[in-house]
């Protein structure tokens, strides 16, 4: 296999953390390279380097046998690398056609826009979506759908190095499949792919080599046929690990915590009813879009025109007030931690507290004595460092600023609800061990878990019960030995009845 | 009869800024006046904005008035409109802000004081006191108004010609106070430091009276002596706010010079009736500058409240 | 850029040997700073003199409270307000009005609760819909000048002989009484911010509107809030400045925003919101006033003195930002 | 299709502008003082003042920016204007937009290569170009001696237009045309709208952060150096209040504080409607609250129905009363 990248010596530090330490690293085309790592491994940071969104501190990198700087994602473009960015890179207020060809090189300040949207049709189609209205704006896309635009971007452009990072993290399983093979086709036709992601299924269903990367480090290169799950994440973390799932206990105290009767969400949920008991995790499994996300939004109180019944404990929960919920000890989890969940430059400490500053604000004047204390307790108590109290929590890692996140919704005088959207995404597998630990010790304590998941595997594995939604509708429900994969992913996709039709 | 001519005649008064208390009197008073001749008037506001001071005279223009008088936002900035009223025909009158010069052509006359008379009064007044004080020379410091244009630069040229008297009182400082109270406060106290040392200030001359409470603010609360004796600071204002009377009256403040809006818009409007009245009018006609002090406030207590 | 992979590892690279420590940075430009303003400042003949030192903590302190009262305005994310020196002024009139109807006491009351009705009328806008707080300050703006125009009939008012009014004119331990209510201001100001539940909030909303909506802040109120308070600041401004100057008009509080807003940022308070407090603006404005007394005792001239000005405030904003990112 | 036009950036200033039209004529009705031949010159000439450096700051906006000092930059522009152009006029506006230009770089460069938000940069520059006004004319006003010019720059021409407003007109129409037929438009608007997203998707921000800031320096530079000719002076502290008439305009046309929306003919029919009203309201002879409180209703009013609660907000209302029933 030719080499078409390389890279000598790599390394980056940030303020006080070395993000990338003396990587070396090669990429042959045709080839599909995984890159697999703890949060804040730095597989980021590498492919921002090599797209030039960021600037390496050290090291070198040949493009095509060409030694080359690469000041600029644009430049990085002209030597015919592209990227999907972990975070995603679409403008909200344009058209998919407009996002497709957004800074793209090959465009002239006047230019022919027919043509253009011929290809960039032809890019849809790939990827199964060419029935997409080219002209309409990416900002009324779901998530997945603007994952979709962003690959639809490098494929119109030609590009010869794909760099994925987690582009998978928002999609459901269907998109998934159609995306990979995708990849498939390309690397048939002689391109070469850098896929990052934390499912590690899809390393070895799609990928030809993986690469580890530990502390800024890079640990190892194997095909993927020379290793095992198991040892691929013994890699990743530098240890031994023993087990993804927790055991469940049986809980005695299952009085029903949360009641929703006939939720409503005007256009995305419809009519859904469900019970979430204490000491048990209810899980609504469904793609996305399919408006599972909806019903623990609308159960916190953050959509303002849901309707239906909710009663917590036997009384009435009163719908769109999340103040209210928070009284109730109902709690939120966002899929967007870093813009819905973090006060991202405020301290740990602040983020701990923030949900608890009611009980500990007598006439409003914060006791931040009774506040350190709680939050030094709730830091051992979710694992995030007692020492870190006072660091900005932008400085953590994805898997500690969700435990942080947790961390809120402890040590209440009484066990609370907590709606939770997708808790894992973009989590590594160590960290989110030690969440799926976090919420069974939770259910211990008599909380009711409210869970959505895009994530198949992790639903098998974590829920007690899972009602399967499609559309905004629910198809069915599921407990204990029942829940199973095929029945589930049978469900989301294309349930009996509405494919009758 | 005489008066019968101004009967009907569209007459556009183009004032500075209609929430300063100065220039709403004058307004309103040539507007009465104006309107007991016959005479419709329409009140222009350009919230001292030359640009839109020039706009609203086109305007002017265009809507063919009988006459445009104007209380100029800005000396200069004013004059390419006058010329086109001239070329239309449109006579104009100067109000309260003195004319630029060499824009005679322009304009019928101007109304008003003489801003160079008003710092000279008050510059001789300064003089006077400092000698009734038994000071034979003396360090002065001058608070202005705006000084880019306008009325600020008269009343400063007025001032020194004023201190040709006595060579030995000079003028040390002259600091733009905006005609700002806050800002005058802080430059006073800025000035009594710089001089401290070398053994103070003997007169300031706050450009209007609310400059001149501001600098005795801040004699004050530096604990310097304000008044009119011996080793005290003198004090002296001019436009003859309430304030600054009050402050004569409990002889804090030394004199302040009358600039009585009443008194202008009637003159003003007096004149364009005048005008009308094909009457040959001087290019200026100027109301009286008359020094207040103790001696004589009473008789201002009452014109100078507004 | 913040995203969720700007994260830094968990708890086990605590031990990681550390870089420079760049934290330390801001620091030491914040140290350099008030060092050379302090070597200057004794280099200025006069400045340490009482006339100077007394007109500065006087006329700083009209200003400092309206910057104390941005301060909150800017921390919970929504910039500034362009209303606030109109405000100033409207509270002054109010206030004389009221004195020399129903005394003091009324007067305090009237005044401030004009001032701070009327911006929490914006930050109810602000708040409540999530209007575009420029906006609704510029449009406050002209309502307030549009108002006191029909009301006050274009008049300065004075107070009517024999409202006692002197007896708030003095000095409290040789300290301007104006000062020491800027210190009051400032301390309350830092009081909300730290301490209570409320100031939290504020910087939990400057930081992350979405998320503090997610943990239950009551987002409106708390807006509501914050202009409420800053206009209550901005109010008590307006009240010293009648009483100092013994009347008022329209034209007082003119252009404060822009100093005010120069403080904030000079001390260091983030445009984007959720970091800043009001000690920092208080610095922020005895700096620039410290600069501009210093330029007139050494006798610049006028226009040197604008400029410099201008200069300076930029150093401190490029110093400051370059200090605090690294 | 009825949505489709709703969306068109341009519906809204537009509406504005036929209200504020037809509200004024009602007024007037009969005694064609607004309704006149000389009030659409007279709306151009104050759309001269204020729409360049409306659209100058708009572009700013667009990109999630704000540019404080276009004040600033247009009172240095004008005294830079009248003291080097009594001569050869040319050279004084060339001497103007040079400074504009140079200025806007330079606070460009200051925010690209230190990463500072651009309401602290602008500020200081605002203060530093006051400054600046203020000492090269001594803290006097500078008096333009060539009167000619003064006159010509304001003489109509086919009865509508002065060299001044059509200026204004021909820049917006070709960066309107730009704007709407190039990539640069698009990619003002991506990076109005995720400024990261822009840069990695290949458009070079910090150029376009830089050529925005001059662009906007530029904008106002020639307004400030025409009006000063117009005006025959030029003041260190400024002829004409312009910050908020243009950032009114600019927000009157669609352009939002949040980014990524906005478009060149949206910030032109704002100016518009500003120029409307004040002319119109001139006009009509209405006091001068009149025009604050109009302006400031209409901005309100803006805002209000801008606001991205606003629909929630009321539909929480109307619920709330239902279950109150
Ligand atoms: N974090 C909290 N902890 C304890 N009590 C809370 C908390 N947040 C709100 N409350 C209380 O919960 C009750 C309901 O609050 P909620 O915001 O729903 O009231 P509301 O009438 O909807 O207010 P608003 O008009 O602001 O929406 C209030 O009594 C409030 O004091
Ligand atoms: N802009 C930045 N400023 C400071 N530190 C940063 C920045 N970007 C990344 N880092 C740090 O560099 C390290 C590597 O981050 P990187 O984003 O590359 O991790 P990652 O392997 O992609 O993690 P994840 O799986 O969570 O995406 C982390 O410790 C992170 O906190
Ligand atoms: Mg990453
Ligand atoms: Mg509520």
């Amino acid at each position: 296999m030719p080499e078409v990248l390389s890279v000598e010596g790599l390394g980056k530090s940030y303020t006080g953390v070395r993000a990338l330490h003396d990587v070396s690293f090669s990429l042959g085309s045709g080839e599909i390279r995984g890159i697999c790592g703890e949060n804040g491994a730095g597989k980021s940071t590498f492919v921002k380097i090599l797209m030039g969104i960021t600037q390496p501190d050290s090291g070198s990198i040949r493009i095509a046998g060409r030694a080359r700087d690469i000041p600029g994602p644009r430049q990085a473009q002209g030597m015919g690398l592209g990227i999907v960015a972990q975070e995603l890179s679409l403008a909200p207020h344009l058209s998919i056609l407009d996002n497709i060809w957004l800074g793209s090189a090959g465009v002239p300040l006047l230019h022919r826009r027919q043509a253009l949207r011929e290809r960039a049709q032809k890019a849809l189609d790939a990827l199964g979506v060419g029935d997409w209205d080219l002209n309409g704006r990416v900002g009324a896309l779901t998530m997945g759908q603007r994952q979709i635009v962003e690959i639809a971007r490098l494929l119109a452009r030609d590009t010869q190095v794909l760099i994925l990072d987690e582009p998978t993290a928002t999609l459901s399983d269907s998109e998934i499949e159609r995306i990979l093979a995708v990849l498939r086709e390309l690397k048939a036709q002689g391109r070469s792919v850098i896929y990052i992601s934390h499912r590690l299924g899809e390393i070895f269903e799609l990928c030809d080599t993986v690469t580890v990367f530990r502390n800024g480090e890079c640990v190892a290169t194997k095909p993927v046929q020379e290793v095992s799950r198991e040892g691929l994440i013994e890699l990743m973390l530098g240890r031994p690990f023993d087990e993804m799932y927790p055991q469940h206990h049986a809980n005695p105290d299952a009085r029903n915590a949360l009641v929703i009767e006939r939720l409503t969400v005007p256009g995305m949920v419809h009519d859904f009813s469900a019970v979430a008991p204490r000491g048990k995790i209810l899980c609504v499994a469904g793609q996305i879009g399919s408006g599972a996300a909806m019903v623990t939004r609308a159960a916190a109180g953050l959509l303002p025109d849901a309707i239906g019944r909710l009663t917590l404990d036997g009384k009435t929960l009163r719908l769109g007030s999340v103040p209210h919920c928070v009284a109730r000890n109902v709690f939120f989890l966002s899929e967007d931690r870093a813009s819905e969940g973090l006060f991202p430059p405020m301290k740990v400490l602040d983020n701990l507290v923030a949900t608890r500053l009611y009980a500990h604000a007598p006439l409003g004047v914060l006791s931040w004595r009774a506040l350190r204390r709680i939050a030094t307790d709730l830091a051992e108590r979710v694992g995030v460092d007692r020492n870190r109290l006072g660091t900005a929590a932008v400085n953590l890692s994805g898997g500690n600023q969700q435990k942080l996140l947790f961390g809120r919704t402890l040590e209440r005088t009484e066990p609370g609800v907590l709606l939770m959207n997708e808790p894992t995404r973009g989590i590594d597998v160590g960290a989110r061990a030690e969440i799926y630990r976090l919420m069974r010790r939770l259910c211990d304590l008599g909380y009711a878990l409210v869970m959505t998941s895009s994530d198949l595997e992790e639903v098998v594995g974590i829920a007690d019960i899972v009602v399967t939604m499609y559309r905004g509708r629910t198809v069915a429900r599921y407990e204990g030995e029942r829940i199973a994969m095929s029945t589930i992913l049978a469900d989301i996709t294309h349930p009996a009845e509405q494919a009758a039709r | 009869h005489a008066q019968d001519k101004s009967k009907g005649k569209r007459v556009a008064m183009l004032q500075t800024l209609a929430t300063h208390p100065y220039v709403a009197t004058t307004t309103n008073s040539f507007k009465a006046r104006a309107e007991r001749y016959g005479m419709e008037v329409t009140v222009f506001t350009a919230i001292f904005d030359a640009a839109l001071q020039a706009q609203q005279m086109d305007d002017a223009i265009a809507r063919k008035f009988d006459l445009i008088a104007v209380m100029a936002a800005h000396e200069s900035a004013v004059v390419p409109a006058m010329a086109r009223a001239k070329a239309a025909g449109i006579p104009v009158i100067m109000v309260n802000n003195t004319p630029k010069a060499g824009a005679e052509e322009f304009y019928v006359t101007f109304v008003g004081q003489d801003q160079v008379a008003m710092g000279r009064a008050t510059g001789e007044s300064v003089l006077k006191a400092l000698k009734a004080s038994g000071r034979d020379g003396g360090r002065v410091a001058l608070i202005t108004g705006a000084l880019q244009q306008g009325l600020g630069p008269h009343r400063v040229a007025g001032f020194r010609e004023a201190m040709k008297a006595n060579p030995k009182v000079q003028i040390v400082a002259v600091e733009d106070g905006k005609w700002q109270t806050a800002l005058s406060e802080k430059i006073a106290g800025q000035l009594y430091a710089r001089y401290a040392a070398s053994g103070g200030l003997d007169a300031v001359y706050g450009m209007a009276d609310n400059q001149a409470i501001a600098a005795i603010r801040a004699a004050e609360a530096a604990g310097i002596s304000v008044g009119s004796k011996p080793k005290q600071l003198i004090v002296v204002g001019s436009n003859c706010l309430k304030e600054g009377i009050d402050a004569i009256k409990s002889e804090k403040l030394h004199s302040s010079v009358t600039q009585i809006p009443t008194d202008l818009g009637v003159k003003t409007a007096d004149t364009v009736n005048d005008y009308f009245n094909g009457k040959k009018l001087p290019k200026q006609v100027l109301l009286p500058t008359e020094l207040i002090t103790k001696a004589n406030v009473a008789r201002w207590a009452q014109k100078c409240s507004y | 850029m913040t995203g969720k992979g700007d994260t830094v590892r968990g708890t086990r690279e605590m031990s990681m040997p550390l870089a420079p420590d760049w934290r330390l940075l801001p620091t030491a430009v914040r140290a350099v700073v008030i060092v050379a303003l302090t070597v200057a400042c004794v280099a200025t003949p006069g400045f340490f003199s009482l006339p100077n030192i007394l007109s500065l903590l006087t006329t700083v302190s009209f200003m400092g409270c309206v910057a104390v009262g941005m301060t909150l305005i800017t921390i919970s994310g929504n910039i500034m307000s362009f209303s606030l020196g109109a405000t100033a002024g409207a509270a002054a009139m109010v206030f004389i009005v009221a004195v020399n109807i129903g005394g003091i006491g009324i007067g305090l009351i009237a005044a401030l609760a004009v001032a701070a009705l009327v911006s929490a009328a914006q930050g109810f806008a602000v708040g409540w819909v999530r209007a575009n707080p420029i906006i609704v300050s510029i449009a406050a703006v002209a309502l307030i000048y549009g108002t006191a125009e029909i009301f006050t009939r274009h008049s300065s008012i004075y107070f009517k002989p024999g409202t006692g009014i002197e007896i708030l004119r003095g000095k409290l331990g040789g300290v301007p009484l104006e000062f020491v209510v800027l210190l009051c201001v400032t301390a309350a100001g830092q009081f909300i911010l730290y301490l209570t539940r409320f100031g939290r909030n504020l910087y939990m909303m400057g930081s992350s509107f979405r998320a503090a909506e997610a943990a239950g802040v009551k987002t409106w109120r708390t807006v509501t809030g914050a202009y409420l308070w800053a206009g209550a600041f901005t109010g008590l401004a307006g009240v010293m400045l009648a009483i100092r100057y013994d009347g008022a008009n329209m034209d007082y509080g003119v252009g404060y925003e822009y100093d005010a807003i120069a403080a904030v940022l000079v001390g260091g308070t983030l445009m984007k919101g959720g970091h800043g407090s009001a000690l920092r603006t208080l610095a922020g404005a005895m700096i620039i006033a410290i600069v501009q007394a210093m330029l007139l005792l050494r006798g610049f001239r006028q226009e040197w003195q604008y400029l410099f000005t201008g200069l300076i405030v930029f150093a401190v904003i490029l110093l400051h930002s370059s200090g605090e990112r690294r | 299709m009825k949505a489709s036009i709703r969306n068109d950036p341009h519906f809204r200033p537009l509406v504005i502008l036929a209200a504020c039209i037809v509200l004024l004529s009602a007024v007037d009705w009969g005694q064609w003082r607004f309704l006149s031949a000389a009030t659409p010159f007279s709306t151009l000439q104050t759309f001269a003042n204020i729409g360049l450096v409306a659209l100058g700051l708009g572009l700013t906006m667009m990109i999630r920016e704000f540019d404080l000092s276009v004040v600033g930059m247009f009172g240095l522009a004008g005294c830079v204007a009248v003291m080097t152009g009594a001569a050869h006029p040319w050279f004084g506006i060339a001497c103007a937009i040079a400074i504009g230009l140079a200025a806007g770089i330079i606070q460009g460069l200051i925010m690209v290569r230190f990463a500072l938000g651009s309401v602290g940069v602008t500020l200081g520059g605002l203060l530093t170009f006051v400054g600046l006004a203020h000492v090269l004319t001594e803290n006097r006003s500078v008096p333009y001696d060539n009167f000619r010019v003064a006159l010509l720059v304001n003489e109509p021409f086919a009865g509508l237009l002065s060299v001044r407003s059509g200026v204004s007109l021909a820049i917006f129409a070709v960066v309107a045309l730009t704007f709407g037929f190039t990539r640069l438009g698009r990619d003002i608007i991506a990076i109005g709208s995720d400024r990261r997203a822009a840069m990695i998707a290949g458009v070079n921000v910090d150029a376009f952060i830089v050529g925005i800031f001059a662009f906007s320096g530029v904008c106002a530079a020639a307004t400030g150096a025409l009006l000063s000719y117009s005006l025959a002076s030029a003041s260190p502290a400024g002829l004409s209040d312009v910050l908020v008439p243009a950032a009114a305009a600019a927000i009157l046309g669609g352009v939002s504080l949040g980014g990524g929306s906005g478009r060149p003919l949206g910030i032109a029919t704002g100016a518009l409607v500003l120029a409307v009203l004040r002319s119109g309201l001139n006009a009509v002879e209405a006091p001068p609250f009149v025009n604050d409180i109009a302006m400031g209703a209409i901005l309100l009013t803006v805002a209000i129905g801008d606001g991205p609660y606003l629909m929630r907000r009321l539909r929480q209302l109307a619920a709330r009363e239902r279950t109150d029933r």
